[in-house]
């Protein structure tokens, strides 16, 4: 590091360095036809059902066999070591719901990440008023081209009848992103969140320096 | 952010270090990297002077910070600990606190990017308290203190900075609270009737540390007239026990009580000590289930229930009986402050060390 | 203090203005005029280009401030607009907020000199916030945007520097609360699905006021489950429902409650207005007669007790049903924030004119 | 006032002006044989406990004929001008206990400010504690040699016996204060308290700057 004279005229930047490693993501599935899918539910109010849903309608309508359905102790932090072991080892592919707030997309994103990292295919789902912090996310930990799929904000609040009409409504992108080609998919969604973000950040939320 | 440079981190802005005042602050401002307060402008002799406060190799990294898990340097501490005022010699509680926020199980990631009104609070314990001039009396939590207010202040700006936590981006607290401009104060280890945090923590009391939770905003405890120690701890458990706050919906996490110093004494003179003072809010705080199944948290497996009725028993707000954070600190008057934490988080405790 | 000429009130230090950044700041730091932050240096110029932020005359007193009871002329609120780092736009609000709290019914007196760790929070409604870029949205309460952070700043600087309010002298705060830094923000108008605050108080729309409310730092509510307004509603009176804060302690003042814009549209869809949240508050948020007469409260003649048993009933924080102080801020998020009071003090709104 | 260029050489000030107005204490009693004492309690705890066992003393060993007793709605802030116009038509002198908090004290001290520009001698009681704040309100508020009776800190969690003896202990301070010479009085009160501020603030309680 060279000695702080050497550049005295100019200011020094308090931002931290940041990651600059770029990862591709998982290779994707053929089919659905035969494997066995993973449901990872946050704890997230109506994560279940969305996620049960969406079991049940890729089982009924998408040839998949078998889903595994696991819960997290809490949104936040990540998903236990032992439970990413073992999605990976049993599943072709991971659904992951849901990032509805700063936390919980933020350790949702993480555990996308971390799974599709470890070659296992997932779909990560977050609420539109969050995906674009978890594409910022996504790309401080590498792997700008992370397909997320977007369901409408808030879930919290709506009824169960509401929640599984999303689930349906989601399907196609889940297919999507489970079965397209991973470079495909990359050129997809990389920076696709970041560059629409006027669409996803309600105005009235934001306000100008 | 408008400088490709400035948001990868590389050493040095866009910026004349000639600058004057008010043009350096409009310049940083638009950068995004304020905390909207006038800064003292990072100059190279500045930093330079402020690194003299510790003998660290500058460019170490202590890890790196969530959300954007960018590098904490020493000298990227140094960067924002000159922008928020700090004098050379506080560098070291700030990388001490870094230290403990790095840390796993401080859950900074989530701290940072929650719409949770959350912010690490700051307790320095030992001989840097009075060496530092870190208030610890009248006003403790409020400003007035050069050590107080610029060490919280330079946290805040590391949150930003080095982690990435700008506000609307990767923060995305809904309503924020006050508490992010600065919130760093000592224990009061003078007017303690018990042992001091850092010593039951397991630290010698000669050694300095700093213990950082993840803390809404201060909650007052009013009790001017409880003649006994079982009134006052009548009253911490009263106040801590709604359903507003992380812990009661988690289930978890830690509660801290900072006891003023008169309600300490009144606590103290009952012969109670620190051990059960937890025993007690563990016991009586805490919500009717009924309540907690209305805001939609079911994990009640961890926690014993108790008293009130058998339909609508009581649950209590944390895990165990040292999940509630004691200290003492503040003037003279008849109040204690509540902090209800951001849930998924543990407090964690250093050394500060100047080497 | 050191110097009897800046103790007294005299317009000039005895420090040139020519000092550098660093001795000014430590002249002014030992002075004990500052917050502990850095503070930009005062200088006549600088005061006078502050001054073209309004069209009023910089002699005029404004009224006494206690607890010196020193004199609120323009140019010194000037002076700490300066201090604080204000733009001259700014001043205006600076102005109203302090005809606000000069109001007998705020109890200045009463808010700067207490234990309680209260500090005035400022609500910017109108025009005014929208053109002076006060954030009433993500994080409208913590750090980041100029105006609020500044504003917010000077408030409290006034309250140190024209009324007295030094830590440990006037003001005896027993922990004071990190809000004292700053603590002003605007009501979010566009994500309110109800008419706004001035608005209610009988300001035209366009009309841009200051409201001020003696606070305490914000206490979080989390609410993420509710799919109705009376589950959101539950939660917030269940919030405020603690012996802990003033409001109980006293039965008295106002409760102010900042509701987030996502509680907010789950509360209006089910077509509850301001008037049925004040209600509802009014009718559920208290604390059971046991629990105050363990504090010593027993001012009950005024209260209407509801639910609970005959023995035991629920007593009221506030007087009436208005005196739950209701807007809408904040970004995306299930979280609103409540703000028990001083008790001893009503807020007071203001308009906000440049003449 | 002059242009602000004409000082451009000097920083400006911050602090506001202050009242310099210095105004004489009331006349005090030439005997407490006779006279009417009004007692003002202002709902601090124990503080009618302390006035009550003080008017029983002045009346059972000093010669006061009647107490009158009034308590304010709170302690902060003044108390209303009804009660003060009907203390000070009604009675010689008032005993107006007490202040052992930021708001109480100063309040307290201004109600007793207010009565002695009316002319009514009282007997104002701080806790040890606050006793430096309520002498600077007094200084303030222009009546730096109101004489300021003082109790132990803290009074709100001690037992009523407690508070009884502390009212024993309190009385040659009340018979001083309002039988003296207001001169006398003056001179032996105006600053007392400043310039022995070490003695009642407990000094782990104020950190230096």
């Amino acid at each position: 590091m060279p000695a702080l004279n050497q550049n005295a005229e100019f200011l020094m930047n308090p931002v931290g360095a940041r990651n600059v490693e770029r990862g591709p993501i998982a290779p994707r599935l053929g089919t659905l036809r035969g494997p066995t899918i993973g449901l990872l539910a946050n704890t997230k109010k109506n994560a279940d059902i969305l996620l049960k849903t969406v079991g049940e309608i890729l089982i009924r309508e998408h040839g998949v066999v078998v889903v595994i359905s696991r819960r997290k102790v809490s949104s936040s932090p990540a998903a236990p070591d032992a439970m990413l072991d073992e999605l990976a080892e049993s599943c072709a592919a991971v659904i992951n719901a849901y990032g509805d707030c700063g936390s919980c997309a933020s350790w949702c994103i993480f555990d996308g990440v971390t799974l599709e990292k470890r070659g296992v295919p997932t779909a990560t789902v977050n609420s539109d008023a969050f995906v674009v912090l978890g594409q910022h996310e996504a790309i401080a930990l590498g792997l700008p081209g992370l397909p997320i799929v977007t369901v409408p904000h808030p879930m919290g609040d709506v009824p169960a009848e509401e929640v599984r009409k999303r689930a349906e409504a989601m399907i196609a992108q889940v297919l999507r992103v489970l079965t397209t080609e991973a470079e495909v998919l990359e050129s997809e969604y990389t920076d696709r969140f970041i560059d629409e973000s006027d669409k996803f950040t309600r105005s009235e939320m934001v306000c100008q320096l | 952010m408008t400088s490709a440079a400035a948001a990868q981190g590389e050493r040095f802005l866009a910026l004349p270090a000639s600058l004057d005042f008010e043009e350096a602050n409009e310049a940083l401002y638009q950068l995004g990297v304020t905390d909207g307060l006038p800064v003292i402008p990072p100059t190279p002799d500045r930093v330079a002077r402020m690194l003299e406060g510790i003998r660290r190799d500058s460019a170490q990294s202590l890890g790196t910070m969530g959300p954007a898990y960018g590098q904490a340097t020493i000298e990227k501490i140094a960067v924002n600990a000159v922008m928020a005022g700090c004098r050379p010699e506080y560098l070291s509680v700030l990388v001490a606190a870094v230290e403990a926020m790095v840390e796993y199980e401080f859950n900074l990631y989530g701290i940072n990017a929650t719409t949770h009104p959350v912010t690490p609070m700051l307790v320095v314990n030992g001989p840097a308290a009075e060496r530092l001039r870190i208030n610890s009396g009248y006003n403790c939590m409020g400003q007035g203190w050069r050590a107080n207010a610029t060490i919280g202040r330079a946290i805040r700006l590391i949150l930003v900075n080095i982690a990435g936590g700008t506000p609307g981006k990767g923060d995305r607290a809904t309503h924020g609270t006050p508490a992010k401009f600065s919130f760093c104060l000592a224990e009061n280890e003078l007017a303690s009737p018990w042992q001091p945090l850092h010593v039951r923590r397991g630290f010698a009391p000669d050694v300095s540390t700093v213990t950082v939770h993840a803390s809404e905003a201060p909650h007052e405890i009013n009790n001017h007239t409880s003649e006994d120690g079982a009134g006052i701890l009548r009253t911490f458990a009263h106040a801590v026990s709604t359903v507003g706050h992380n812990n009661s919906y988690l289930g978890r996490g830690e509660v801290a009580i900072c006891i003023g110093p008169e309600h300490a004494e009144t606590i103290a003179r009952d012969g109670l000590g620190i051990a059960d003072i937890q025993e007690h809010l563990f016991a009586h705080a805490g919500n009717r289930r009924s309540e907690l199944l209305a805001i939609g948290r079911d994990n009640f497996d961890a926690m014993a229930p108790f008293e009130a009725s058998e339909a609508d028993p009581f649950v209590g707000l944390v895990e165990k009986a040292e999940d509630y954070l004691l200290f003492v600190a503040g003037g003279v008057g008849k109040h204690s402050m509540a902090m209800p934490s951001f849930g998924l988080s543990r407090s964690v405790t250093k050394p500060i060390g100047i080497d």
